[in-house]
């Protein structure tokens, strides 16, 4: 049986249209087979959102991810781009090799904490470090779900399995790892809280290089239980946002206003703004060395640090590093590439 | 006398900067019009352990391998014994006479010239940087004198190679030159027997190596995306990828280039770089060698099942594991035809030498796109990293990539709905489409269960309708590949099948039992899986000789597994040890199987670097 | 009438909780003495996909899977068309009958039993989840109703089970049960005419899956080290053998641990925890599947060439690439055959059920370590998880393991000097020390180049001389391996050679084809390479075939290589869906080839899970 | 050709012994490869020094590298220590393993910062998570030496090449990742200064857990020149050295003394003690996030920071996290590990 159940794509006349005409159901996927209550579902939905309001053309877009259970939800959205469902770990060299390729198209990945944070973390450190140019969103559920619930490198300490003992191995969070390795565009969400985490998925999008953001997505049938410290009712209770982000496309005025010292509105390259609103005063989302203190002083303290947590100057992204055309290589014509004969002969005569 | 016959060996320590100034003698000998090759054996380390060059000439062309030297210049201590014993009685011997001359060089059957390099070049040259590098250019010198190589070709080639930028270096390079030639000239009556003599000029050949030819290929196949991660032998041919690029493909306006190359952090995520390039319609590639192709095996099990296209250059060396990098072989034929778990099958290819490296490599990209699958160049490190003499590559400004099946924003408007996996022509290809293209054109790429419409599956039937498909696919490769190359004499009833790099040799053995009254037919395969004339040949010979460089016979395994006929009815001449393939190991594992009067004798005879063919 | 000989399936949605019932099911027919067999077919998914559960019972002892079906249970409404287009003619359908019956379910040929389930249970019970749970256990009630199984013994499992603890829970499950049961018996005339009746109870049987039978022979084998990264289908393999060591391997007097289990980051990790802690000593294993096997590769050839103990087991799944991983396939088997770059060769081992998997595993490290290998156990999905009616394990308590030549500190002591890679017996296996034991011991352990003393080389000779060994030491693993099981019938002039979890069906086919008149012997393979006996068996009968679960026939691929033969002179019977084998399969597959006059009348006879056996 | 020329042992009477006896010349290696003037080599011989003045037993320790020039490099130590030469990059997993098998010996790995950065950055981060029990040495140099040159990942903005364009990619610093990571042990020194790192490599050796070394070790051949931040020069210029180690043996009286609050004297679980001096009184070697943020501020001052840089409370180490046995488990007798015929009866029993 084929298991990605088509939706029949009907045309309500009621439904909002966005500036290129199209529904938000436009943007939607095949059905979700994942579990019901699943975080990476609630991501989904906020992933829809993000693309339908910021008015992007979904053939334009391309969907990435490995395997498990969160690599699977880039079936459940934007039907009408291209996706790539890569092997276990390895979705970051397919973006590199993509966006190599075509630079002119809007980059998603989606990947799980097992992808990312084990049998992956060589490929994720390095997609960092190159500054490629995408959205990656790790929904962070502290196990395996798609084999059964072991723990992934992200479980915290003292963090109770279903059964068995609880984790004693110190947990990998990807917020410190790419603060460290010099991302550009760091932020951490719950997947329950749509609010904060549509418009950061939103600056994502917009920022120039790599931009990242993990979200805790508890998963309900293997790590949602008491003693848990990736269910939703310890996230909820220890979740703490530091600063909250207002994305505003180009054209629009920017209407929410904070008193001053409170916010700083930040352009992104596309002319659009988004607008940092400190909930802490004491926190500088722009500061990458103060922003990794707050975060571990605050983890000490139990808590789990949200927000945009930090936007800093854009970094040469790899076209810019490699000074690569502005054309999509894919789209050379050949005679661009090809030096021919003349070239060729002239070539030869300096190996005799 | 040997006049333009013979071969020898230069015995240095790596690291001394002896490379380019054997180099120099190759390129020398080579503008002389003169039939040559040379071979560097060098250590698996940056500096101090020995590192040999061995160059063969030949007026009739045959430049293989030879394991005997006619003359040995020992520049090594450390190797004395070993240089000494591979010189053919009667043969000479160089050494450096700055100091006496050790036990360990004295064999009555040769003659030994001692040379006091060093001593000579500590006088004449300041530094011991400029004085361990000029000793090579001495050595050069008064070889020219006692083979009797062109001096004016030699201080033409160091003109070019600093011109007048580096004058001081020029002229430190003319000095040591002379202070060799004159040496030798002064001591010894030159030329010795074994000498050049000039040839015609051969304004159709190059001297290059199969590396910097693939990248070459690479170029005007149109390659934009380039993805490695370092490894022996396969580097250079990145490098020269980039260099080309540098050349050929920078936007004049804008001075950027056409162009990336990314130096992935392993080959895993090399293979997947190139997968997701090709996925978004890039024409890309990597180099790599043996460790790399183990690593990228899921990878490209994905490639195979997903059907992206994806270019493999597989420089081979030696040995399972890490074996010995700086050494030649053959031994992945196998693990390349059936890379990654699963039932799979990859097409691949075999240039013989730089010239069909260059065109194999634009091969390579055409066969990928138009069966939408991983495709392998197989090259070893005696083709990528060794100068050959080739003939000049050449290109035809009409030919067009073939870009296979890939739907247009155009075609998309007008089919209804696209089915990425759905064979419509019934030639086993389903059209494809690239992303940003057309909302139609959508389909999600995965290596899990799909059906013919793209969807993921479990179902057994929608199952095995693709991979069924994909095996009758990956069948019909066969008529695509490069065809055998096949050369047959007179009455021959012995067949002798091979690949790659030991091309050369075999010729040489063919043309050398030829002479002997033992006819041969000769067939060598060039790509994988194998077109129906390869059966017909081994169907068409009593007796079938598989002569390859590895361990296991891996290419008759391929050849009895395609053909049908059974492993041990094909006899086999296998060569493993990291060096070229040799005439004398050919005829040798040849005569040793083969039930004929004469054999012993002709055994008995065979050796030594010359290679007379009656007139 | 059929009793015990039928088939019956029982179609739900995953994550709902019907496993349970269905085991239940299962080990209650047990119980009863019937030999029984069953196939779960799940989804890559952990809730509200289709999943189905295949019973088969038949009192000769055929239980390999059939594909035809004389009762299906539908609980699942999106997968009714198939479901009911699976039942056999005249067979019996029931199904939710809470809601009217669906056009899809009415067939003229079959008797559908409606059963308001639903409806029943959401009476009985509060809440959801329990509703949903109690639903399957009053499928079994009914079942119990209808095919006649013996309502005290599902009552005694579920006592069994729950035990006094869970009181509450087991009172439900007594409840859900009856309401089933009495539904039944008072709406249909119970039971069917497909029922089951007690045999004789079956003391030396017990019920079983392979990955839990393998987990157990690592324990008794004395491995300590177990390194893994999950992966279906061989993750409950390692869950197992925790399970077992917290069972037998805690110190008595500290409670801890005599093993230990690290879940390493990926699979490329699992090889090298596990080379390095059998090459510091210790018995160590990895479970997992194809993709796994592919990122090792690299690590393999260290293993091979440097020649450190190691032992995989590869439950395999459905195809290249991620494929179908909740399927079954034997389609790694060159793969493992050959794995890693360079010339290698492996061991392989081929349980067809848990009990060989119990005592293959024991065997894999005595193999590994004797002859200081790689050494793979090639399991499968429907072996590794699915529940098998095998005879009880046994140990002999004399049974010590083979741990090959180690060197102890006392006869370092004596020897002068210790070479790692000398072949001092002949019999191309070389001592091998381990670390922290004496320092005469030291030596370096590499991937690189290294000749016999166990120094690093770059030389051809000594280079040649290791793996010449190597090549004669994996040829005499041949003998060392499980030998082949032959099952001759008399005047068979076919052949027959299967391998693994086809055994059954195979075995069934015979019996099947003899008892209409075509005689057939049958070999199956346990272990790679392959001993003499193989080609014997092949030489010995004019026509042979070869029954596998891929695409591209690799087990004959093998056959061919090692015995020589054509592999075209090998009929090919290759089974690839991703289900396990059927006779149906293995006799259609036989008799489409076979030029026979009955073998057109046979093929259209041959359907339908019974099996009549003349008596 | 052998090429590890195998050096003359001869006990020359005059050397001096250690407490087992042994002189420095039992703790030496075959002949070096290596480039002369290679910093590597100058490693090798701190490596030498430490374990002759630690009085180890050759034979009890266990040397691991993966694949580079630097990992060539245990051959040149301990001739009577077994020696694994891995696969590039994947070391870490071997010393997991043989540490897995016999916890009673000595590790000491040697890589190379593309063996631990690029190949094997994965297991570089999942065995220091594991708090594996061994002394891990990456001998830095910013290039791969062994393939001729090209950037590692650790190469610094900015440095040059030999020929070509300087690298543009931010370097993922080792010592940073370590302190991110939880390692418990976390120095950084040079090879072109002994006396800083033999004593740090001896309290490595003595410390519960993993212990990590980043040292600058300039490779002469392909990246010493001017304009690179890896050379000699550039390090000599640039390197400041906050705390310094000296190592006491168990038995021996702690000589040095310094004036109070300038040093913390630190016992190791062998009852040896590490008397850490800090040259820079900010500077706290306890406190894992005033370490990390020390290091960027000196970076972002072109500083490199040298010295034991962090060590902290012995987190559990494997065998803790996994309450294995002290005896190696390689040598339990088989009837320990051998449950038995009656047990598998037994067994059985539950599967009916
Ligand atoms: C090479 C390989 N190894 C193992 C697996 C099995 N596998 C599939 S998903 C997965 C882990 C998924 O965990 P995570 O990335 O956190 O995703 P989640 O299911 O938790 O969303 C594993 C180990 C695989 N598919 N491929
Ligand atoms: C799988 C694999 N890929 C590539 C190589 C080639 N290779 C050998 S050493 C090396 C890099 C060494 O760099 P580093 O670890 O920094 O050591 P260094 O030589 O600089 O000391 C590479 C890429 C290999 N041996 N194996
Ligand atoms: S198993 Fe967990 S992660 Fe997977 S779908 Fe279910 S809830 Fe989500
Ligand atoms: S190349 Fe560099 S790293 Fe390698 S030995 Fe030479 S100096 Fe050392
Ligand atoms: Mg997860
Ligand atoms: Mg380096």
């Amino acid at each position: 049986m084929t298991t990605s159940i088509v939706k029949p794509r009907v045309r309500h006349p009621g439904l909002p249209v966005n500036a290129i005409g199209l529904t938000r159901r436009d943007y939607e996927g095949s059905m979700s087979t994942l579990c019901a209550g699943c975080g990476h579902d609630s991501i989904t939905g906020a992933i829809i959102r993000a693309f339908f309001e910021l008015d992007i053309p979904p053939h334009k877009v391309a969907k990435l991810s490995g395997i498990g259970c969160s690599s699977k939800t880039p079936t459940y959205f934007l039907r009408e781009a291209h996706g790539f469902n890569a092997v276990h770990g390895r979705m970051p060299s397919i973006g590199t090799g993509a966006s190599a390729a075509r630079r002119d198209l809007v980059y998603i990945g989606v990947s799980g904490d097992g992808d990312s944070l084990s049998i992956g973390l060589g490929q994720f450190c390095h997609v960092i470090r190159r500054n490629v140019q995408m959205l990656y969103i790790l929904e962070n559920n502290g196990v395996y779900g798609l084999t059964k619930g072991q723990f992934s490198a992200s479980a915290d300490i003292g963090s109770k399995p279903k059964r068995g003992a609880p984790n004693r191995q110190a947990p990998i969070d990807p917020v410190l790892l790419a603060l460290t390795l010099g991302a550009t565009f760091i932020a951490r969400s719950f997947s329950g809280d749509k609010e904060q985490l549509v418009p950061i998925i939103k600056a994502g999008l917009r920022h120039r290089g790599f931009a990242f953001i993990d979200v805790i997505s508890p998963c309900v049938t293997f790590n949602d239980h008491e003693g848990s410290t990736k269910s939703y009712s310890f996230t909820r209770n220890h979740m703490r946002e530091v600063v909250h982000a207002d994305f505003v496309q180009p054209q629009t005025e920017i209407s929410v206003s904070y008193a001053p010292g409170d916010s700083t509105a930040v352009t992104m390259h596309d002319g659009s703004t988004v607008t940092l609103h400190k909930i802490d005063n004491d926190y500088d989302p722009t500061d990458r060395d103060a922003a990794y203190a707050y975060i571990r002083a605050r983890q000490n303290a139990d808590e789990v640090t949200t927000g945009l947590l930090y936007l800093g100057k854009g970094a040469p992204e790899m076209h810019d590093t490699e000074n690569t055309v502005d054309t999509p290589l894919a789209e050379l014509p050949f005679d661009q590439l090809c030096p021919g004969s003349i070239a060729l002969g002239q070539l030869m005569d300096r190996y005799r | 006398m040997k006049v333009n016959d013979f071969a020898f060996r230069i015995a240095t320590v790596n690291g001394t900067g002896s490379a380019s100034a054997n180099g120099l003698l190759m390129q020398a000998i080579f503008r002389m019009g003169i039939p040559v090759s040379g071979k560097n054996v060098f250590p698996s380390n940056i500096q101090g352990l020995p590192t040999w060059y061995e160059i063969r000439v030949n007026h009739h062309g045959y430049t293989a391998r030879t394991p005997e030297f006619d003359l040995v210049v020992a520049m090594n201590s450390s190797t004395y014994d070993r240089d000494v014993a591979d010189l053919e009685p009667g043969g000479w011997l160089i050494y450096d006479s700055t100091w006496p001359m050790p036990k360990a060089l004295d064999r009555p059957d040769i003659t030994t010239l001692g040379i006091p390099l060093a001593g000579m070049c500590n006088e004449a040259f300041e530094g011991s940087r400029e004085r361990i590098l000029m000793k090579n250019i001495a050595y050069v010198g008064a070889l020219a004198a006692l083979i009797n190589i062109d001096l004016g070709i030699i201080e033409q080639l160091l003109e070019e190679q600093f011109g007048s930028k580096k004058r001081a270096l020029l002229d430190s390079n003319y000095r040591a030159l002379r202070i060799g030639y004159d040496y030798a000239r002064s001591s010894f009556d030159c030329p010795l027997p074994i000498r050049l003599e000039k040839m015609a000029p051969p304004d159709d050949w190059i001297l290059i190596d199969g590396n910097t030819a693939a990248a070459l290929g690479c170029v005007y196949a149109g390659a934009t995306v380039g993805a490695w991660y370092p490894i022996t032998p396969s580097t250079s041919l990145m490098d020269a990828f980039r260099g080309f690029c540098e050349r050929f493909r920078k936007d004049p306006d804008t001075g950027k280039n056409r162009f990336i190359v990314v130096q992935a952090e392993d080959e895993l995520s090399a293979a997947g770089i190139v997968i997701g390039a090709s996925w978004a319609g890039a024409r890309s590639f990597t180099p790599t060698s043996g460790p790399g192709i183990s690593l990228m095996s899921e990878f490209i099990g994905l490639a195979y099942y997903a059907e992206v296209p994806a270019v493999f250059f597989n420089v081979q060396r030696t040995g399972p594991s890490t074996g010995m990098p700086t050494r030649t072989q053959q031994g992945d034929l196998l693990l390349c035809a059936f890379a990654s778990h699963g039932d799979t099958k990859h097409p691949l290819l075999f240039p013989a030498d730089p010239h069909e490296a260059f065109h194999f490599a634009v091969d390579a990209f055409d066969i990928a796109e138009r069966f939408q699958t991983p495709v392998f160049v197989l090259s070893d490190l005696d083709i990528g990293m060794n100068d050959w003499m080739v003939r000049r590559f050449q290109w035809d400004d009409a030919r067009q990539p073939d870009r296979g099946k890939v739907l247009t924003g155009e075609q998309l408007d007008e089919i209804a709905v696209f089915h990425r996996y759905l064979d419509v022509d019934g030639d086993h290809i389903a059209a494809r489409t690239l992303p940003g293209v057309h909302p139609k054109g959508a389909y999600f790429n995965r290596g899990s269960g799909h059906n013919k419409w793209g969807a993921y599956t479990e179902d057994s039937d929608e199952y095995i309708e693709v991979v069924d498909r994909l095996k009758r696919k990956i069948q019909s490769v066969a008529d695509a590949v490069p065809a055998p190359v096949v050369r047959t004499n007179d009455g021959a009833t012995i067949g002798i099948i091979s690949i790659g790099g030991c091309d050369g040799a075999v010729i040489e053995a063919i043309d050398w039992l030829a002479n002997r009254g033992i006819p041969t037919d000769y067939m060598r395969v060039r790509g994988f899986p194998f077109p129906d004339s390869v059966r017909d040949f081994i169907a068409a010979h009593a007796i079938v000789y598989v002569v390859e460089q590895n361990r296991d016979a891996q290419l008759r395994t391929l050849l009895a597994l395609e053909t049908g006929v059974a492993v041990n009815s094909l006899r086999s001449v296998c060569r493993y040890g990291g060096l070229p393939m040799s005439r004398k190991a050919v005829v040798d594992g040849i005569l040793e199987q083969l039930e004929h009067p004469a054999a012993g004798a002709l055994l008995a005879d065979n050796h030594g670097a010359r290679m007379e063919v009656p007139v």
